[in-house]
């Protein structure tokens, strides 16, 4: 199990990475952290020309706030940073809950923000985070750059709007609404494990009753998607359980999971039903909690 | 060979400068190249975490990363603990609690604590199972890996490495 | 530097200064460890080895200087019909004390017995004063020869 | 010094001396081996599970950089022989595994060309150029299918799929089925799983042409019986050709076959005169190490009002994969699933049948347990069910049945026979240790407040430490049933003990140094135990079967005391004392009762060395070669209780206690019996809720990475207590039972019971693992719509 020769590219800067990305045309692949990418290319299920590290490239794995308490966070970020960002603790608590699901320490401490989303595993946190956010991911080409919202970004399974020569360079996290309440459930084989199916939820009350709902799920269909059916429903209503099961209901109905390994269709669906009424729940509470 | 490069890195604080093919996987070249073999390999796709090594000071798989990569880099693997006669504390652990068996899955465990132990509290059993959930090991039901951790979490001012 | 060696019949890659002696390029880079190093100075004949039929001493001859030539050791001599005829003739007369020299020693007589007569006394003599021998095996590495170059022990190793 | 005061070795919790190599990266796994200038061995194995090879087209691949050679199944005709695992029993058809495909493949992952580069990288670049064209052939994939008449044959010259057919039976089971007051049974089924050692598989053969002498460098379990079979196989004579099992990185019983690509790495090292590795990568290791278990069993069990079982019927279907595995056969699980069914109960009537059918999977071989974590799974499961129909608890209702008391030693109807051991005291002592009564009451709590909490238990009994009058049960051409020890002290005053055994993470290093040390009178660190080297000794298997201790410790003691004697004839000389006045303890003999001593070192300096101290008449080598056999071997026993609660909305099972008592009889070290205990019972986690390989409808395997093929993680697996019970010492020398396999055997069936036992009021009953999420997701809702359906009609 070792990997096909390619020739290594390594850029100092955004430029230069660009640039080579141009070169190659579309026969190189970006490395980042290469947790992701190295086993595809161990296994050989992929044999680019070439691989261009953008490790090296300055000033790309910055985590900061900018204008409007919207967080900013540059593409070679890597999961364990923002797992233990005291940033994102404290303003995307949901986010910072998420991290925590994804592998292991190991993979954590090499695997990008950047390289998550590009990869557009159906099965990973952050680009359902990115969805749930509602986050603007910027990509950057010779050509230009472009700045795509998630549910745009997001096409299917392992495909983004990417072109072949642009990379993804930052993503930013508009600021949530004031006293959000929120919540994160997955549900994995063993911990650390790709997720059969996980749901995330951010609902604002306004005098109890629900202003804006956002649920995202994952690992039950092509792509994370949002729940809009569901949001809909809890937009300007009170708490009341039935509601609450119904939205999970709803956003079981939305989702159109397959069948593999790990689980069917069908029990994909029941995990989603379960985990939204529990996330809903959840975020509920925390709104509640908020307001009081 | 197709495209080399030339790298420089401290292993274990010994500088080498190498002629390596692209695709070399970091875990080779520390096992060929520079004869390193306390590293082992379990699965190349990143699952198994025997290949666990320190790069700059954090854990990663060396089966996912390029030798070509780690120019310049900092590298710790498990030769660069203690001896067989005077054990680092958390080695010391692992033998007084049996925390090992066949000791494949070891050295990658070892730098897998060494890592956890930085950076999380590990403030109850669940917390050090979760954090070595990475590593798999066939042996020991982790058990008394998690004695030992336990144990080397309550003295860490012996438990650095 | 990059070369390419071909070696008992085999093309090698080995990737090296230019200057090292063919002996460690055999050693060390390609694990034939038949031919051995005596001197380093080509005063012993430990290292002799053929490039295309000729001995030389490859403790003398920096990889630069083999090109395209093929490359024998002892671990190919069998191969041909004289390196197997001369191994056999070692073997019978029990030439072999310490046997530290003896690899030079056969691909000595091997370019000698590839002359295609058979040698004389002072031929021998002339063709093998450069491989020392400690043992002293000396006698009968001459016997050894004379054996090996016999058109009958030729016919009859070859019916074998 | 008194008995009382002597350093007491055996049974104290001694720190391994394998550890300092193993903490510190200097452990010698095959792998770690230097061998410059090896050739790398690449498979090109089969894509197809069933079909006729058309045509191999090497050509491309021939030409690539760094290619020194390729192989196919022809071109190793005189080379090598094909593998043939025979046997005496009847009805048993063995099958020629190749070590390279010859005409057809039979299953995917069967190794069919062998590329030889300069590096593992170079070759596998060849693998990628290769052209193989193959002929599909018919599907044996379901073994219930190929068991058919007019099924597709694997192996024609078989005549059928059906390698093995055996059938056990006394009494008239169907008459008494048909009187007993109650009956239970099913379908069970236990799906296929396979070892996962963390090392692969390796296999170094360094060719030593001067020498015309073969040593390889292999990752097994099994020098001896690998040594024995290329010997045969390569016709070279057997001082020429070395097996050695340095370190290795966990085995399970992957590691107790012989494999074709250890066969062939020697087979060209010889050819080429060169030295020839091959790592596997863990993508062959899940699909080339032999597999486990994969068994059909219809059961059923008929009891007495009282619970007193009256007959137990059981038809099994193996499903034992592409070829009849060296030495131990197709039958080695399949048949012991028959065999070991009855448990450590007492049943007098029986009917047991069994079929091993060949499929297009990969072969089935040994796997810690062997048979019995499948036998314990349907047996204890029948129990439970028995208990719950009998409104039995089921703790009671297995005291009542245990062979106990005057039974023992118990002759099962299968032919097994029971060596007294602890059934009924383990139970106890495992119930009283967990505070069984106490768990029912808060089980009643729990289902008052909806939580879906289980306890289950099970019991078993093992047979151990086999000895030759079982070991030629099977009809295998080996013997298993001894193991030698070779003891000697240099003239330092050293001791070197050599055995055939393997530790593969056992630490039999230490625990055998143990027994050494102790029996002679030394300390630990005088003793070298040289392990896992076909040349250490004149005959050795390995490894496997939960034997090492009971025989190679056996043998330990023997040689070890024949030394000792010898020892203090050679001192009673020299400190002029009667020899019965002698002792020798931490490293000297000394005269008891006195000040007078002579160390070890002293002595082998005055037997070897100083010439004149001793008459030459009375100077002895100080060494010894001794064979233990068992015999019969011996029996252990085990309960293990668990508890487990089940999330009712995602069927998430959380395992809160475990406790293991058990009964190896005397322990030679606790802390390594524990550590067996506690990987025993993580890896029948594993079988019971993660494990599974899984294949398509024609044979394509899908888990064939460590991401889809799941072992637990330490996140998984919960705190184990282990009680051990020394009841009453059996009958081997040093009173050591077998146990390294027992964690795996009760595992399983504990963990059924207590999955039952928490969907009771949904009167669901496991009869299949492993018992994933997604297996419960389908009980509970068959379950729920059944009750939906009765609540309708009714």
């Amino acid at each position: 199990m070792k990997p096909a020769a390619f020739d290594y590219v390594q850029s100092h800067s955004l430029e230069e990475a660009m640039v080579a990305l141009r070169k190659y045309g579309g026969d190189a692949k970006l490395l980042a952290g290469g947790q992701s990418l190295v086993p595809l290319l161990n296994f050989r299920l992929l044999r680019p020309a070439a691989l261009i590290d953008i490790n090296r490239i300055p000033g790309l794995d910055r985590v900061e706030m900018i204008a409007g308490d919207a967080l900013r966070v540059g593409a070679l970020a890597r999961h364990h940073t923002l797992e233990t960002s005291p940033v994102v603790a404290r303003h995307f608590p949901v986010l910072h809950a998420a991290m925590a699901h994804v592998a292991h320490l190991a993979i954590r401490n090499r695997g990008t923000i950047g390289g998550s989303l590009s990869h557009a595993d159906p099965a990973a946190e952050l680009p359902m985070l990115a969805l749930l956010l509602d986050a603007i991911i910027t990509a950057e080409s010779t050509g230009g750059t472009r700045h795509l919202a998630a549910r745009d970004f997001l096409i299917g399974a392992l495909t983004t709007a990417l072109a072949e020569d642009e990379i993804v360079t930052a993503v930013e996290f508009p600021a949530l609404p004031a006293g959000a309440g929120w919540d994160f459930a997955e549900f994995a084989l063993r911990s650390g494990d790709f997720a059969i199916a996980a749901v995330a939820a951010v609902l604002t009350l306004r005098d109890g009753v629900v202003g804006e709902a956002r649920i995202a799920l994952m690992g039950v269909d092509e792509t994370a998607i949002r729940a809009s059916a569901a949001e809909g429903l809890l937009q300007g209503q009170r708490y009341r359980p039935e509601l609450i099961r119904a939205a999970a209901r709803s956003a079981c109905a939305a989702i159109n999971p397959i069948t593999d390994l790990r689980a069917s269709a069908d029990y994909r669906r029941h995990l989603v039903e379960i985990l939204a009424e529990r996330v809903l729940a959840g975020a509920w509470n925390r709104a509640e909690g908020q307001a009081a | 060979m197709s495209d080399c490069h030339t790298i420089r890195v401290s292993v274990n604080g010994t500088s080498h400068e190498c002629l390596v093919e692209s695709r070399l996987l970091l875990v080779d070249f520390l096992r060929r190249d520079l004869a390193l073999t306390g590293t082992h390999i379990g699965c190349e796709h990143g699952v198994c975490g025997a290949c666990t090594i320190l790069l700059d000071g954090d854990s990663v798989r060396a089966c996912l990363t390029f030798a070509v990569q780690t120019d310049g880099c900092r590298i710790e693997t498990v030769e660069g603990l203690g001896e067989s006669d005077n054990l680092s504390p958390l080695q010391q652990a692992f033998r007084d609690h049996h925390a090992l068996q066949c000791g494949f899955c070891t050295p990658g465990m070892l730098m897998t604590c060494i890592d956890m132990m930085k950076k999380y509290p590990l403030a109850d059993d669940q917390a050090i199972r979760e954090a070595l959930s990475g590593n798999l090991c066939r042996c020991t039901g982790y058990v008394h890996i998690v004695d030992a951790v336990r144990a080397a979490r309550d003295r860490p001012e012996e438990s650095s490495p | 530097m990059r070369y390419t060696l071909h070696v008992n019949g085999q093309d090698r890659s080995v990737d090296l200064d230019g200057d090292t002696p063919l002996l460690w390029v055999l050693r060390d880079a390609l694990e034939l460890k038949g031919t051995k190093f005596g001197c380093g100075a080509g005063l012993c004949g430990a290292c002799t080895v053929h490039l295309d039929g000729h001995a030389v001493r490859s403790c003398q001859t920096p990889v630069s200087d083999v090109g395209k030539s093929a490359v024998t050791t002892i671990e190919g001599i069998g191969e041909t019909a004289i390196g197997a005829r001369l191994q056999k003739a070692w073997l019978d007369v029990d030439v072999v004390q310490c046997g530290y020299c003896q690899a030079g020693q056969i691909m000595s007589a091997a370019e000698l017995l590839a002359q295609g007569h058979v040698p004389s006394d002072e031929a021998i003599t002339a063709a093998m004063n450069g491989n020392i021998c400690r043992c002293a095996t000396y006698t009968r590495i001459r016997q050894a020869i004379k054996r090996a170059a016999s058109p009958s022990f030729a016919s009859a190793a070859a019916r074998k | 010094m008194s008995a009382e005061l002597r350093p007491k070795i055996i049974g104290a919790r001694v720190r391994r001396v394998e550890d300092p190599r193993l903490l510190t990266g200097g452990g010698a796994f095959a792998d770690d081996l230097g061998t410059p200038g090896a050739l790398h061995v690449a498979f090109r194995r089969s894509d197809h599970p069933h079909a006729r090879i058309v045509g191999i087209d090497c050509a491309a691949a021939r030409a690539m950089p760094g290619i020194r050679a390729i192989f196919t199944g022809e071109d190793l005709d005189g080379l090598v022989k094909p593998i043939l695992a025979t046997s005496r029993m009847r009805n048993y058809h063995p099958t020629p595994i190749p070590v390279l495909a010859r005409g057809k493949v039979r299953y995917v992952g069967e190794p069919v060309v062998a590329i030889l580069g300069e590096s593992r990288y170079l070759a596998e670049d060849a693998l990628e150029a290769m052209e193989i064209a193959y002929e599909p052939l018919g599907d044996v994939v379901d073994p219930e299918q190929a068991a058919l008449p007019g099924a597709p044959l694997l192996h024609e010259a078989a005549g059928s799929n059906i390698l093995v057919s055996r059938e056990f039976s006394r009494g008239d089971v169907d008459l008494v089925m048909a009187e007993a007051f109650v009956r239970v049974g099913g379908r069970f089924r236990f799906h296929r799983k396979t070892p996962v050692a963390m090392e692969n598989r390796t296999y170094v053969a360094e060719y030593d042409r001067g020498r015309n002498f073969l040593t390889l460098t292999s990752s097994t379990q099994v020098p001896g019986i690998v040594r024995d079979a290329l010997v045969a196989l390569l016709d070279m004579p057997g001082h020429s050709v070395r097996v050695v099992a340095q370190d290795v990185g966990g085995g399970f019983g992957g590691k107790t076959s012989l494999y074709p690509e250890e066969v062939l790495v020697c087979a060209l090292a010889r050819k080429l005169k060169t030295n020839v590795r091959w790592t596997s990568d863990r993508l062959e290791d899940l699909i080339s190490t032999s597999q486990a278990f994969d068994e059909i069993i219809d059961a059923e069990l008929a009891l007495a009002r009282d619970g007193t079982i009256l007959a137990l019927a059981a038809d099994v279907t193996g499903d034992v994969g592409a070829y009849s595995i060296y030495p131990w056969t197709a039958g080695i699980e399949p048949v012991q699933v028959v065999s070991f069914l009855p448990g450590p109960y007492r049943i007098d009537t029986y009917r047991g049948r069994v079929r091993a059918v060949a499929t297009s999977k990969p072969p089935m071989g040994p796997y810690r347990g062997v048979g019995r974590p499948v036998s314990t799974f349907v047996i204890e499961r029948l129990i439970d069910m028995a208990a719950r129909r009998l409104a039995i608890d089921p703790v009671a209702l297995r005291r009542h049945n245990f062979v106990s008391g005057d039974d023992f030693p118990y002759k099962v109807v299968t032919g097994l026979v029971w060596d007294h051991s602890s059934f009924r005291e383990g139970l106890d002592e495992a119930c009283r240790a967990i505070g069984y009564d106490a768990l029912r009451s808060e089980q009643r709590r729990a289902r008052e407040a909806g939580r879906w909490f289980g306890i289950g238990i099970a019991s078993y009994a093992e047979l151990t430490g086999i000895g030759s009058r079982i070991s030629a049960a099977p009809g295998m051409p080996i013997n298993t049933g001894t193991e030698t020890a070779s003891i000697r002290i240099d003239s330092t005053g050293t001791v070197t003990a050599s055995f055939g055994i393997t530790s593969t993470g056992q630490g039999l290093e230490t625990t055998l140094s143990q027994v050494v040390a102790q029996t002679l009178g030394v300390r630990i660190e005088d003793v070298r135990i040289i392990q896992g080297d076909s040349s250490a000794v004149a005959h050795s298997t390995g490894s496997y079967a939960s034997r090492s201790t009971v025989l190679a410790g056996g043998a330990a003691t023997l040689a070890a005391r024949a030394v000792r004697e010898k020892v203090l004839r050679a001192a009673a000389h020299i400190l002029e004392a009667p020899l019965e006045d002698l002792d020798a303890a931490d490293g000297a003999i000394f005269v008891v009762g006195t000040d007078r001593s002579i160390t070890f070192r002293d002595l082998a300096r005055a037997v070897y060395s100083e010439m004149g101290r001793l008459p030459k008449d009375t100077r002895e080598e100080l060494e010894a070669t001794k064979v233990y056999d068992p015999y019969f071997g011996t029996t252990s026993s085990a309960t293990h209780i668990v508890t487990l609660d089940i999330d009712p909305e995602t069927y998430k099972i959380r395992l809160h206690r475990y406790l293991v008592g058990e009964d190896c009889g005397r322990v030679v070290n606790p802390l390594i019996v524990e550590g067996q205990v506690h990987g025993g019972v993580a890896q029948g986690i594993g079988a019971a809720l993660h494990e599974e390989v899984v294949f398509d409808a024609s044979g394509q395997i899908l888990t064939a990475s460590l991401a889809d093929y799941t072992i637990p993680a330490a996140g998984d697996i919960p705190p184990i207590e282990v009680v051990h019970i020394e009841a009453e010492a059996p009958s081997t020398i040093g009173g050591y039972r077998g146990m390294g396999e027992g964690g795996t055997i009760g595992a399983p069936a504990a963990i059924a019971n207590a999955i039952s036992d928490a969907l009771a009021p949904l009167g669901i009953e496991i009869t299949e693992l492993p018992v994933t999420p997604e297996r419960l997701f389908q009980l509970v809702r068959q379950a729920q719509a059944k009750a939906a359906k009765e609540q309708g009609s009714s």
